[in-house]
């Protein structure tokens, strides 16, 4: 049903030439399932939309490679939609030449990625299903609870695994720069496994500390199965309470933290507690 | 414009992970994980990740290479195919057929393997065909056929993440066979114990539950200790042993001699942990065995290997979904260049090249006489250089780094009449060639590799090998044809075909079954769904067998003028001798010149600092290498990487052979560290 | 590594008594790029310093290292000495172990000589890593553009005149003098405006160096510090004119309290600014007048005190308690400013004059009574808790200035802000007229309600800071530092690896970043004439594609490993 | 127990001053603390805090201006905000919060950054070592 919506979309899209190409998951004949770039109609008959496959940093780069006019149509779930207009937002995509056709996750997909949102914005196809609070979930709760040494041993027993792939940094949409701060010896140890983790996944999580999609293509692309994702969770929690933001929602709308207090969005912020800490302290 | 992705198989290490190469406008660009592979699974180590850097390098050969003197001429296909096949049959008139010696690739297609094998075997009636198996797990092959049946690694890789005990020893699975580390941890994840055994720390050990920092080449002596531990105890699987297995009273008299006392002395630890440790694999339900070339390359190398067999067998830790042994295989194709018959003593399908049922078998097929007498070894062919050795076709090999005693084969590599080197770059082989031909590299061609879990896993062309460089698929058959064989393949595929015609343990493997996940051998028939462990009910051989090792120490220990343990290895961004690697940026940015590691002690006696030059002699050579000073070492152990030509670890490593596999003593030496002055 | 000699100051004592230097000298000699370790009694004596060049000069060390008291205290003599002796800046070093080492642990022996290690070897990696900024400079035009021909526009002209620069005035109106030409006195000292704005107008009508464009409206402003160009329309002709600085004295409007106090509605209810307009055309005609403060201030919308209502008023209930014979005059008020001793005394003169005062609170505010025309205020008196019914023939309210409607548009042409209200805001309390971009300086109401007094005031020191650009033939941005002595440095992109995110846009307080594209692909690109060097930018690059060579990345890198 | 090693970042207009009048003043501290002076609390890098961290520092502290007291209209703010987000990471972690000591404008006095170095000594004694987050292998330079 929302497989065969996606393709008439596709179809149409294709047919009235709005853009070049739509890039979505083909299976062949063999069953192999791999990204691919439809660029005729007739081909749209081996689309697929499972399995969950992020096609928003493969999709940036076809974009990046192509003349600057061709447009390309994106089969995306909603965290690829998300890590498209965060993409669109730091000027790698130039906004005009993408269009998305939304589909939506199925409830256990959502379960599984532990999603907040399994569904575009722009929904074209399939029924929004309601989202997972990832603090509910065991799994999480594993690695965010208990005391600050029991939280240390526990991650710092996942992060010395670590075998310095860079897969978390390579799938993930948002990270482009080239080179990476994590390459560069003054922040990470070279040449040495398992690596400094404090400096490798620390720096890696915070500099998505704001971008963060939660699409969780860091974690999947981890081959010892460390749940990068988790990592994110706390600071994606405080930049949605203390500024409404949630990243990959609004193309206009930049991170809060790139802003002073005044301009986004605290007229009403209250000055933070720690500005009076000596004043405090005075009257306890 | 128009951007494929294509899904192939990794070129490094014999995990055999799945890729999705990128290509636009013909060329290679970037490299993606699969998610749909059985291995990977949608992850990467960082070779993998940047496996399309090397593909498009500038260095890469375009052309057949003719040596002018010193230099290299540009010569055309039309020239070099016949200029080859008149010089080797030349020297095979002069000297006699055995004066050939072909090295084949653990790099290259089983078809290629196969093609190389057939083209040595048939055009000079000689088995003189071998590949860098031999330097890695040649022993695992001699001994796990003796005691086993098979050489390969029982179980797959994923049952590994089933097992209540991982015994990983000598093997730096993190940084070697990264993926293969991820299923340890899920088994850890599941309440696994995982045990590393290493003279050095590792990113394995760190995450082991036990570290057993045994003195370099004492594995026997913790292993006997152990197994003699599980009989007092009785802990061995009685009903194992009864019903399958046949020699354990030859064992348990031999286990007499290794009380753990003597054990533990001789390892240098405690009494107790090897103890603890004997139970812990015992006592679990299903324990697999990982080992590696930390085992292999030893002069004892072939007994270590029977040790960890009889470990696994007392125990009845083998043949069971989540139990097993465990050699992880170093090159992409290492396996299936055995399987393929690139040995000097089998056909392919490891049957024997003097049973002469099986010779009849194949000079029938292959319409030739074929030779009885098993063949010479890499070493032997590079060590016999201009001596029995006239003439040597080199596919992809680069023994010039790879190979002990660097000094020795480098003298061996000019001592040839006549020198064909195959290959992508200019390696430090080639530069010793005669006649180079440029080939191509694992993206360029189609074919199957067999990965280190033997599954027969389809390579698909995603580029055109650049200028005029060839797949070596084509070269072969050009070579075939020069030199008067039928050599008509049409494509890969035919070749395959042909293999699972003449070995039955591959006769239902053909490309069309292998397109989506691959397939692991043993697999006789077309409908044989591949087989996941191997040893089931019964062992290849019938029962199995105890073998006594025997232990003998390094055959170089440490003494006054070379006080230091030497050990060579690998680490994680580089990979053998650096070719594809140190050419792939990325890979080069994370270590970008040759180090040696050394404890703080050590160095501090030696006033060397971090990044400071330090000069390493042995007894055959020397190399100005930096020192990087870590605890991972312990005191009295240097650790130097091979994988860099300008200090290659390999001119001081001692040549000295493993009697039953000949592989030679990498992993120890003995050497002696000096600081080299800053100006020198 | 460069070479570095290094010095330690013992300061008679006050640290060596404390740290231990035989150590630091063992310690010191361990690293390999010192050549010179020398020890000082006092660097910061003139002999000592000049023995001290003799022999970084004789030695081969390329960079000092000053090991002595705080930048604060003596160091930056001893620095500026070396600096005067022909030593460049980024060559020397200081490191403080006087205040923050030896006299803040004194107690501690042990620590205090390890940390003066530490505190050395983190100066001497900061002084190995440290590079140096580019620079640019730009050639000034050596004119003025004041815009706004008020009080405070007309001073700044008049004494940048004097000084000799061409200045060129643009005025929306047809003639000069803003605000002054709707009033007839000033304040505080009941001067006539017009006899205030003659000479002013003489001196712009006559002067050759000033240029006056009435009815102009400007269109866009581009350029940086030293070379603005501004294109405008001056009675709808258009043009452009270049300049040095600009002065922005566009003054402020009143508030039209539309729909408080029957405004609009009643016929007498007027503001201030139609009183002062009657008295001018004679019309005026008021024996009870009732003056209202605070209307349309100090409220939610406009919490803040607009500062001239409260003198206007005293002004004009005076002046009619004074001229009109049995005149009652009362001022509703909520606390009358009057700040500083004149205003102070002029509000007791109008006490004296009769008026009477009323304070009201905001809670109850005064009711009119009557339709279409004032019959009565009805107030209640805060301090005595009376209702009060006063008899009127004449409500004056008094409004807050409120800042002109298009501040917001001509901040952005000139990339300054605005405050929350939409007066101009200046960069930092103690730069009062300085904007955020070098070379705009604002002053008079544009930035906060003053009296013409004060807008003339401001004006002619608006002037002043202009004139310190204006004397440079060429601006370095180097020098474009709002404090005494260099800035810090410039931010500066490496193009290859900048991946045009657009953080540092979004975070540069300064908006000294923009983006540009360049070969498909969008990169950033850094205006070191408004770069602060504030490292906004830096902090939130993502690959360190942006850096401040004075404290670039691999210099910090290495100051924390040499911490401790 | 070993006296806990503290990184300072001080702004040189507030901090800085602070810390130097405390020198002025020849108050008494522990002397593991060391100080970086930087034009602005926004120079500070989170990976320039994590890297220190890393490197076996126990703590660090951001000396900072108060809000609307930035001297580069106000970039302070942006550190506060991706500082207060760091916290976060580092509470996640385990690392914990307290181990970032964000001080804007309350250190521009010499009693006020006495007062403050001191309580985050006493807080940082308390806290779990590190040990468990340190570079692996201990490698030496």
């Amino acid at each position: 049903m929302m497989l065969e919506k996606t393709k008439d979309i596709a179809r149409q899209i294709l047919e009235e030439k709005k853009a070049g190409g739509v890039f979505g998951l083909m299976k062949n004949e063999w069953n192999i399932i791999q990204p691919h770039l439809f660029e005729d109609p007739a081909e749209l008959a081996n689309l697929v939309l499972e399995p969950k496959w992020l096609l928003a940093k493969l999709a940036m780069r076809i974009l990046r490679s192509s003349p600057e006019n061709y447009k390309l149509a994106v089969i995306c779930r909603g965290c690829d939609e998300r890590a498209l207009i965060e993409l669109i937002k730091r000027n790698q995509i130039e906004k005009e030449n993408l269009l998305t056709v939304g589909i939506a996750c199925s409830q256990e997909q959502a379960a599984i990625c532990l999603c907040e949102r399994p569904y575009p914005e722009k929904l074209d196809a399939g029924e929004k299903v309601s989202g997972v609070d990832p603090f509910q979930d065991e799994r999480v709760q594993k690695f965010l609870t208990g005391n600050d040494k029991e939280r240390m041993e526990r991650w710092a027993d996942m992060l010395k695994r670590c075998i310095k792939c860079y897969g978390c940094r390579n799938a993930c949409p948002i990270c482009i720069c080239d080179p990476c701060k994590l390459e560069d010896d003054v922040w990470v140890q070279r040449g040495v496994v398992p690596t400094e983790t404090v400096t490798f996944h620390l720096i890696r999580a915070f500099h998505l500390s704001d971008t963060c999609v939660a699409c969780g293509a860091c974690q999947e692309a981890c081959p010892v199965n460390i749940p990068l994702l988790y990592l994110q969770l706390s600071m994606r929690k405080t930049l949605r309470e203390k500024y409404g933001y949630e990243a990959g929602i609004d193309p206009e709308t930049r991170s809060p933290v790139l802003s002073s207090v005044f301009e986004k969005p605290d007229t009403d912020r209250e000055y933070p507690a720690w500005i009076n800490s000596l004043g405090e302290k005075d009257e306890s | 414009m128009n951007p494929e992705f294509i899904k192939t198989i990794c070129p490094y290490c014999g995990t055999g992970c799945g890729l999705i190469i990128k290509v636009e406008n013909g060329v290679a660009v970037a490299t993606y994980p699969d998610r749909e592979h059985p291995v990977s699974r949608g992850s990467l180590c960082i070779k993998g990740w940047s496996a399309h850097e090397f593909i498009n390098h500038p260095d890469r050969l375009t052309s057949p290479l003719l040596r002018k003197g010193d230099t290299f001429q540009e010569i055309p296909w039309d020239e070099a195919i016949p200029m080859a096949a008149s010089k080797l049959r030349e020297t095979a008139a002069k000297y006699g057929g055995d004066s050939i010696g072909g090295l084949s690739s653990a790099k290259c297609t089983n078809e290629e393997n196969y093609l190389f094998q057939k083209l040595i075997r048939m055009a000079f009636k000689t088995n003189n065909v071998d590949h860098c198996a031999r330097l890695c797990h040649a022993p695992t092959t001699v001994a796990m056929v003796q005691a086993l049946g098979s050489g390969a690694m029982t179980n797959s890789i994923s049952d590994l993440a089933g097992a209540g005990c991982i015994f990983a020893i000598g093997s730096n699975t993190a940084e070697s066979h990264p993926i293969i580390m991820g299923e340890i941890y899920k088994a850890a994840d599941k309440g696994a114990t995982i045990i590393a055994v290493d003279p050095r720390e590792t990113a394995v050990t760190r995450n082991a539950k036990i570290h057993l920092r045994i003195n370099p080449g004492t594995d026997i002596p913790l292993l006997c200790g152990m197994m003699r531990h599980i009989i007092d105890e009785g802990l061995h699987n009685e009903d194992f042993i009864r019903e399958r297995m046949e020699g354990f009273e030859n064992l348990n008299e031999f286990l007499q001699l290794w009380p753990v006392k003597r054990a533990a002395e001789e390892c240098g630890i405690d009494e107790e942990i090897i103890r603890n440790v004997a139970e812990i694999y015992a006592k679990a339900k299903e324990s697999a065995i990982i080992y590696c070339m930390g085992i292999t390359q030893h002069a004892c190398g072939t007994a270590n290997v029977l040790t960890i067999c009889d470990l696994a067998m007392l125990c009845g830790h083998v043949g069971t979904e989540h139990s097993g042994i465990y050699p992880l295989r170093g090159q992409n194709n290492v396996q299936g260049a055995c399987d393929m018959g690139a040995l000097p003593n089998v056909y392919p399908g490891y049957q024997s090249v003097s049973d002469s049922a099986i010779q009849d078998k194949f000079q029938n097929a292959w319409g030739s006489t074929l030779s009885d007498k098993p063949g010479l070894t890499v070493t032997e062919i590079i060590g016999l250089a201009g001596k029995n050795i006239r003439a040597a076709y080199i596919m992809a090999e680069n023994p010039a780094l790879s190979d002990p005693d660097t000094n020795h084969v480098l003298e061996s590599l000019k001592a040839f009449d006549f020198l064909i080197v195959q290959d992508i770059f200019l390696t430090e082989t080639a530069k010793f060639a005669h006649l180079i031909f440029p080939s191509s590299c694992f993206a360029e061609k189609s074919g199957t590799y067999t990965n280190t879990e033997r599954r027969f896993q389809l390579l698909r062309k995603a580029a055109d090998p650049p200028g005029n460089a060839k797949e070596d698929f084509e070269i072969l058959c050009l070579l075939g044809k020069a030199l008067d064989l039928d050599f008509s393949y049409k494509n890969s595929s035919e070749v395959m075909d042909e293999i699972a015609s003449l070995a039955p343990a591959y006769g239902g493997i053909c490309f069309d079954r292998l397109e989506r996940k691959g397939l692991q051998w043993p697999c006789p028939d077309s409908e044989h769904p591949g087989t996941q462990y191997l040893h089931k009910d019964r062992f290849t051989r019938g029962k199995g067998l105890f073998v006594i090792p025997e232990h003998t120490p390094p055959k170089e220990l440490p003494d006054e003028s070379y006080p230091y343990y030497l050990g060579t290895g690998r680490m994680f961004s580089h990979y053998h001798t650096g070719t594809m690697t140190r050419r792939s940026s990325f890979l080069n940015r994370e270590v970008e010149e040759a180090y040696a590691e050394i404890n703080p002690e050590d160095a501090a006696h030696l006033n060397v600092k971090d990044g400071e030059k330090i000069k390493i002699t042995t007894r055959r050579g020397s190399i100005i290498t930096t020192a990087r000073i870590t605890k991972r070492v312990s005191k009295g152990y240097i650790f130097a990487p091979f994988h860099f030509t300008e200090a290659r670890a390999n001119m001081l490593t001692n040549p000295v052979l493993d009697p039953g596999s000949k592989i030679p003593e990498f992993k120890v030496c003995a050497a002696d560290v000096r600081k080299e002055s800053q100006d020198g | 590594m460069a070479n570095i000699s290094v010095f330690l100051c013992k300061c008679f004592g006050e640290i060596d008594n404390t740290v231990d230097f035989d150590f630091l000298r063992k310690e010191l000699s361990k690293n390999p790029s010192i050549v010179l370790i020398s020890t000082v009694d006092s660097l910061c004596l003139e002999t000592d310093i000049e023995k001290t060049v003799s022999r970084i000069k004789e030695s081969n060390s390329e960079k000092v290292l000053i090991a002595a008291c705080s930048i604060l205290s003596r160091g930056n003599l001893v620095v500026e000495s070396l600096i005067k002796e022909g030593i460049e800046r980024h060559k020397i070093g200081l490191v403080d172990i006087r205040e923050g080492c030896a006299w803040i642990h004194g107690d501690d022996p042990a620590g205090v000589t390890k940390k003066a290690k530490d505190l050395i070897n983190i100066g001497i990696a900061a002084l190995q890593h440290k590079e140096l900024s580019d620079d640019m400079s730009v050639t000034v035009h050596p004119n003025a553009l004041i815009i706004g021909a008020g009080p405070a526009g007309l001073a700044a002209a008049i004494s940048l005149a004097k000084t000799r620069f061409k200045v060129n005035i643009l005025e929306r109106s047809k003639a000069p003098g803003g605000m002054l030409r709707l009033i007839s006195r000033c304040y505080p000292g009941n001067e006539d405006a017009s006899n205030k704005l003659e000479p002013y107008i003489r001196e712009v009508e006559n002067n050759p160096l000033i240029t006056f464009y009435p009815q102009s409206k400007i269109a866009s402003i581009e350029g940086d510090t030293g070379n603005f160009t501004v294109h405008f329309s001056s009675q709808e002709k258009d043009s452009s004119i270049k300049s040095g600085v600009i002065i922005i004295a566009t003054g402020a409007k009143i508030f039209f309290p539309t729909g408080l106090y029957g405004y609009g509605e009643i016929k007498n209810v007027i503001t201030q600014m139609e009183f002062e307009r009657q008295i001018l055309n004679g019309s005026l005609e008021t024996k009870k007048p009732v003056f209202i403060q605070c209307v349309g201030a100090r409220d939610k919308k406009r919490p803040y005190c607009s500062t001239i209502c409260c003198p206007i008023s005293l002004k004009n209930a005076s002046r009619i308690a004074e001229d009109v014979p049995g005149a009652s005059v009362f001022i509703l008020h909520r606390g009358i400013m009057t700040p500083g001793n004149t205003l102070e005394k002029y509000y007791r003169d109008t006490l004296a004059s009769g008026v009477q005062f009323i304070r009201f609170e905001e809670e109850h505010p005064p009711r009119i009574i009557g339709s279409d025309h004032v019959e009565s205020v009805e107030v209640y008196d805060a301090i005595t808790g009376i209702t009060r019914k006063i008899e009127t023939d004449l409500v004056v309210l008094s409004t807050p200035l409120v800042p002109n409607n298009d501040n917001a548009q001509l901040a952005k042409m000139m990339d300054i802000e605005v405050d929350r209200y939409g007066f101009f805001s200046e960069i930092y309390p103690m730069h009062p007229l300085e904007t955020k971009t070098d070379g705009i300086f604002i002053c008079g109401s544009a930035r906060w309600p003053v009296s013409s007094d004060n807008s003339i005031l401001q004006g002619k020191a608006a002037a002043m800071k202009a004139v310190s650009y204006l004397r440079q033939s060429k601006i370095t941005a180097s020098t474009l530092s709002r404090v005494p002595g260099l800035k810090a440095g410039h931010a500066r992109v490496v193009t290859e690896s900048c991946t045009g995110c657009g953080n540092c846009v979004a975070a540069c307080p300064f908006n000294a970043c923009h983006l540009e594209k360049m070969e498909g692909r969008y990169i950033s690109v850094v205006n070191m004439m408004k770069c602060k060097a504030c490292g906004s930018c830096v902090s939130v690059c993502p690959n360190g594609s942006v850096q401040i060579p004075e404290h670039n990345y691999r210099m910090v890198g290495e100051m924390i490993k040499m911490a401790f | 127990m070993n006296q806990p090693r503290i990184l300072i970042f001080a702004c040189k207009w507030c901090g800085f001053i602070g810390a130097d009048a405390a020198g002025k003043k020849r108050t008494s501290l522990p002397s593991q603390f060391r100080i970086i002076p930087v034009e602005c609390a926004s120079l500070v890098e989170t990976d320039a805090i994590l890297r220190a961290l890393a490197g076996g520092i126990d703590g660090i502290a951001v000396l900072g201006c108060h809000i609307g007291g930035c001297r580069y209209n106000n970039a302070n703010h942006t550190a506060i905000k991706r500082l207060e987000l760091l916290q976060d990471l580092l509470d996640t972690t385990g690392i914990g919060r307290s181990r970032l000591l964000l001080s804007f404008g309350t250190a521009h006095e010499d009693y006020q950054f006495e007062e403050i170095i001191k309580n985050f000594f006493d807080e940082l004694i308390l806290l779990p070592p590190l040990d468990p987050w340190l570079s692996p292998f201990g490698v030496i330079s």
